[in-house]
């Protein structure tokens, strides 16, 4: 398995993190139509520039780590579920390439009822209720996993509700739809969650880095008893093990994306779910620890990466989920007999 | 009657009516909360004579003992008192002018500390100096009758409110570090004096930066000998704990009930990995009322970093346990614009208790350095 | 409550300690006929000293600290949970005193069957197998916790099988009795156990801080890169982090000491259990790291301290039992509603 | 035929026989097993071209990629192929030759390497430098066409196996840490050569004091130029670990299963407590394997001491889970003298994982350095 990314990558990687440093206002629009991101990995024939994930990847991962609050993860989550052979989703993907439409995944609460799409003459009706709907406050078209498939809503057809966020860079909505007009733009729900999934792991691997790069910056520069900090051992050490966290969320994210295309997606997602929203979890509460008292101040950014990393540690899958989930993988007989490697 | 009785008495007698309203408020992560009528309940504290019950009775006080001043704390906490607002001149202060203050310095302060009237705060740290507190900026030059007070103090809580404050300021030029420091009390309320608050990651305020540009105080104000700042600071730092630590315990207990609702009602206490978590939480919660008993008033000189090291770190922990019994609800937060809930304040303020009032960091120096023996830093 | 030792506990103290850094042999009998350690708690009637379960703890902690391969807490355990209103009891209890018997313990595996106790005319006859009894290879006596009280068994009457221990330094036996004769020493088998685990909690409070003891020696002795190990700031705070647990450790397992005449005994000695075996394994844990290499030599004491935690923390109950047990007490109403406090 | 096809077809034909009695034994922690067995079966392995296959064909290697070379260690570690014995040879001594020694060394000791003809162990660590590499005191002499090799090294694996050690020592009296130092090749079996064993908390041993009392070597038998030692021997250090990495955890699958198994007959995979935890235990393995298949061979300088930091913490985990699934019978051995179940010897061993082979202060340290900048010390 190659990891690498190659020459054109890491441009594009150079060059979203050159317009997220501007802090340029519209930021969004410049990111559709300078950059295109929303079209990385739509196919050509639907106007797209038809990347791989990996590109899309390299974008979310930057713009976590600039906690940029534009609806780009859940518009890329959005067109990287829906099948382009569906004529509606070859219709959806065109605007989402063309940066016209923002999109975002919708999944019913885990605990309450599914969402039902039921056949009405050429269309479909959708039925139930979506939360924590990520972006839901920008997105125009909820592309919402049902038990019967991935149907693509307009989101003025759904009763919203936009909630305000502990992560105040990204909002959250609930919709209600009643027998709202739907389009089917994939056969199944499946591959929908562990393409959030992964990207929100991506997404904290750059929320990580970041975080603890403020960190570091602080130690460098911040004298304490007559000393930079970042002389102190203590202080090292913990930076060293916040690397260390932060080097294994990039390679369970990274290997994640690398195998979207196998079988072993659903179960690399989730793991990567967990070790990466975890990891992200503690290196972003470790770094208001090592910035001492400007660490919890609203001014600062460390509380915003901290609440971004809360954020994407309890959505779409709490690690107490994850782990149920992947009970089976780690335990596959009942008997506990398993085969070596 | 015994005290006890008496103290929880009279709390459920007074804490009614208009005080009704302030049960659980105020405290850590919440000094926001109902300021001026918390103030005006610390009046009827004081005119109970529950202020300064444990000063001697030659400055005013009841002259109690340890366990009869821990009593009140716990039956405070246990009626949901609110958090104190004269607390740093009850706590901080007038130990410290019972120790190194002169008979004046008491008659004039410690009367209206213990009715209420004036409220003190803290200036020690400075903006860039993080925990090292001997890095003191703020200078101070005698001028006559008075001193003159110029430079910037940090994460000064209740400044806002506080009538007194007692800086530490250098006081001979050019001195260094430990030396040249006096002990000065400035009153807030002049011209020279600028309280701007610290927002914090809850969105709330409780901490300052307090701005000295020429403030003026009595030359009378200071505490020891000019110089001698260090001593009379270090002297009484040890106060800022211990006593209070088993109400605050009783608080723990409340915040952890409320989490076993929670995760009783969203039916996750038949899961034994939620249960044992939470009987983990318990039996941290247990361990931290075992250290207090048997380090209250021991002299023993690493118990007070033990204390905070330890329920610091179990608070935090206890932070996270509130948003995960949520689950994702714990991510949207009460109400526009900012308003949290119980479990995402104590998820976020924890994250300071770690910090203020002598960092984890500051606190594993102090016990190696008794353990090891000093190092050159830290 | 008063957690402070009398001038004469504190005497206790340093005499055991004066003998334990002895290594005189035989210990055991200076233990017994010098000290008279198996007698401090024993009524004076009975030939002992009368004194409390603090002298016993003091004795226990300290021969924990040393590792002495003595059989005293065995001894004073059983001692303790005799009640001398029995004819039977008070006789054992004098032979204890004297320091002509060795006791011990005896429970049946939690997971199997109870050991019983059948009438049989005047005596009684017990029936079961008794497992992990500690110092099992030297008792002459074994008290046995049936489901109808606790009886005084001769181990001459028991099939004995003394197994190899991973800790070196504590014989356990497994004790199969097939109608063994017995005497009736306690209405019940009630308080046993919580003495052996809060005697077990104290010896780990003695075995941690002579771990950590070691620990510090060298840090303060050896030189690594030019400078001493103690100046070492990474391993200065984790010697404060060990600090912490044993400090931990010793209030838990004190407490635990100060309330055995209370009903909060049994939550007490479990609670003081899973604190101070899970501290003391850390510690010594951690000791054989900041002792580097020489830590995990068989020359070196640190693996039997470590050892010693180890079986402390998995006899008698382990953490994952303990926690169960104390799931009552910290969740007392299936409605989740407690009152405060 | 595939290189996997043709390694796994090897092993299952050559695995037999006396040496199925190998499979599963040696290896950390294990390397008192059946050596002299386990010696035979090296050179089975050298006599099929197992050995050397990443070294360059130029040297009489099979010029094999990374990937390749991984095949055959997770391949060997899927067939419960022993722990080697010539790996020290191959993959410490050979790269270091390779890269800085000269063509008649290479000629030399590449070739009975390969066919595991002679065995090395390295001299590297001294008594009371613990982590300090550079805290050398070992000194060689030159005397005529020979070094005198005089002094004490520590923590020398299969030393007593050994036919050569390769020894820093300090050549020039007086040079301080990293100079004066050269890369010595030394004869074990000399006279002024002892090995003594360290027996470690499990009982057994495979760690060695080795005592230099002038021990002689050719003049030639330097590798580098006097005086270059350290850059030699750094130069190669990181070849230590890395490919090994898959094929090792392909052995801490193992374990893994054998828990699980353990978990299952107990009743334990019932309680969502243990089943969490075990979940957690595989979870972390597999953030192993992705931590190697991202960085191996990327020549990122921290990836080493990330990657070991992280196998040897989950390690230890692991060795106590492996306990606690046991329970109260994991406190009992399984014979006398002092023989112990695979449980506690992983249990046991794991607590050296954190501290040999660079402990985990010296890869935090490293790191460190990377990520902030050097400092003075560590």
């Amino acid at each position: 398995m190659d990891f690498a990314f190659t020459d054109e990558q890491e441009d594009l990687r150079a060059t979203v993190r050159r317009l997220l440093a501007k802090s340029d206002v519209p930021l969004w629009t410049k990111m559709v139509d300078e950059l295109g991101l929303t079209a990385l990995a739509i196919p050509e024939e639907h106007g797209g520039f038809g990347a791989s994930l990996v590109e899309v990847a390299i974008a979310v991962e930057e713009t976590g780590a600039a906690l940029a609050p534009v609806p780009l993860l859940a518009t890329v989550t959005a067109a990287a579920a829906v099948d382009p052979s569906t004529p509606a989703g070859a219709a959806l993907l065109s605007g989402l390439a063309a940066g016209s439409t923002v999109a975002a995944l919708a999944f019913p609460d885990p605990a309450g009822p599914a969402l039902t799409a039921t056949r009405d003459g050429d269309a479909y009706l959708v039925d139930g209720t979506a939360v924590h709907v990520l972006n839901g406050a920008d997105a125009d078209i909820a592309v919402v996993a049902t038990d019967s498939g991935l149907f693509a809503v307009p989101v003025a057809h759904a009763k919203r509700t936009v909630h305000p966020t502990l992560d105040q860079t990204r909002s959250q909505a609930t919709l209600v739809f009643e027998a709202a007009p739907a389009e089917r733009v994939g056969p199944s729900a499946g591959p929908a969650l562990s393409l959030l999934r992964a990207a929100l792991a991506v997404e904290s691997v750059g929320v990580a880095r970041a975080a603890l790069a403020a960190a570091v910056a602080h130690l460098r520069t911040r004298e304490q008893f007559g000393a930079p900090l970042a002389t102190f051992q203590a202080l090292r050490h913990r930076v060293a093990d916040l690397t260390v966290h932060v080097e294994a969320a990039t390679s369970s994210a990274w290997y994640a994306v690398r195998v979207a295309d196998t079988d072993e997606f659903d179960t690399a997602a989730t793991i990567a779910k967990l070790v990466a929203t975890d990891a992200a979890f503690e290196v972003t509460g470790e770094c208001i620890q090592l910035l001492g008292g400007i660490g919890f101040t609203w001014e600062h950014d460390a509380h915003r990466y901290f609440k971004r990393a809360t954020a994407n540690r309890l959505l779409a899958g709490t690690p107490a989920d994850l782990r149920r989930e992947l009970t089976p993988a780690a335990l596959p007989r009942s008997t506990g007999v398993r085969g070596g490697g | 009657m015994d005290f006890r009785t008496r103290v929880r008495d009279w709390l459920s007698a007074n804490l009614t009516g208009e005080f009704a309203a302030l049960a659980g408020t105020g405290g850590p992560g919440r000094e926001h909360e109902n300021v001026e009528l918390r103030a005006r309940w610390e009046k009827a504290l004081g005119a109970a004579g529950w202020i300064g019950l444990g000063w001697p009775a030659s400055h005013g006080g009841a002259g109690a003992d340890v366990a009869t001043q821990v009593a009140f704390f716990e039956e405070y906490a246990r009626a949901g008192g609110p958090g104190r607002l004269s607390h740093i001149g009850e706590y901080l202060l007038a130990p410290t002018l019972i120790a190194y203050g002169t008979k004046d310095q008491c008659d004039r302060f410690l009367p209206p500390i213990a009715r209420a009237e004036e409220f003190w705060c803290q200036g020690y740290s400075e903006p860039g100096a993080g925990s090292d507190l001997a890095a003191v900026q703020t200078r101070a030059e005698r001028d006559g009758d008075v001193w003159r007070v110029t430079g910037q103090k940090v994460w000064t809580s209740l400044a806002h409110l506080a009538d007194w404050c007692f800086v530490l300021a250098r006081t001979e030029p050019g001195s260094k570090r430990h030396t040249g420091l006096s002990y000065l009390l400035v009153p807030m309320r002049q011209p020279g004096v600028e309280v701007r608050p610290i927002v914090q990651l809850t969105g709330t305020s409780e901490f300052n930066e307090v701005f000295f540009d020429g403030a003026v105080t009595a030359a009378s104000n200071i505490v020891g000998a000019p110089g001698e700042g260090w001593r009379v600071a270090t002297g009484t730092l040890a106060f800022e704990r211990g006593i209070a630590t088993l109400g605050q315990q009783i608080g723990f207990a409340r915040e952890l009930d409320e989490i076993v609702t929670v995760a009783h009602d969203r039916g996750l206490l038949d899961d034994p990995a939620w249960s044992d978590r939470i009987v983990d939480a318990w039996v941290g919660l247990q361990a931290l009322r075992h250290q207090a008993l048997r380090t209250l008033g021991s002299g023993d000189g690493v118990a007070p970093s033990v204390a905070k090291l330890m329920w610091a770190t179990w608070h935090r922990r206890l932070g996270e346990l509130a948003m995960d019994v949520h689950g994702a609800a714990a991510t949207l937060a009460d109400g526009e614009p900012y308003e949290l809930s119980a479990a995402q304040r104590l998820f976020l303020f924890t994250r300071a208790d770690t910090i203020y009032g002598g960092s984890n960091e500051i606190q594993r120096n102090i016990i190696a350095n008794h353990v090891l023996g000093r190092s050159r830093r830290g």
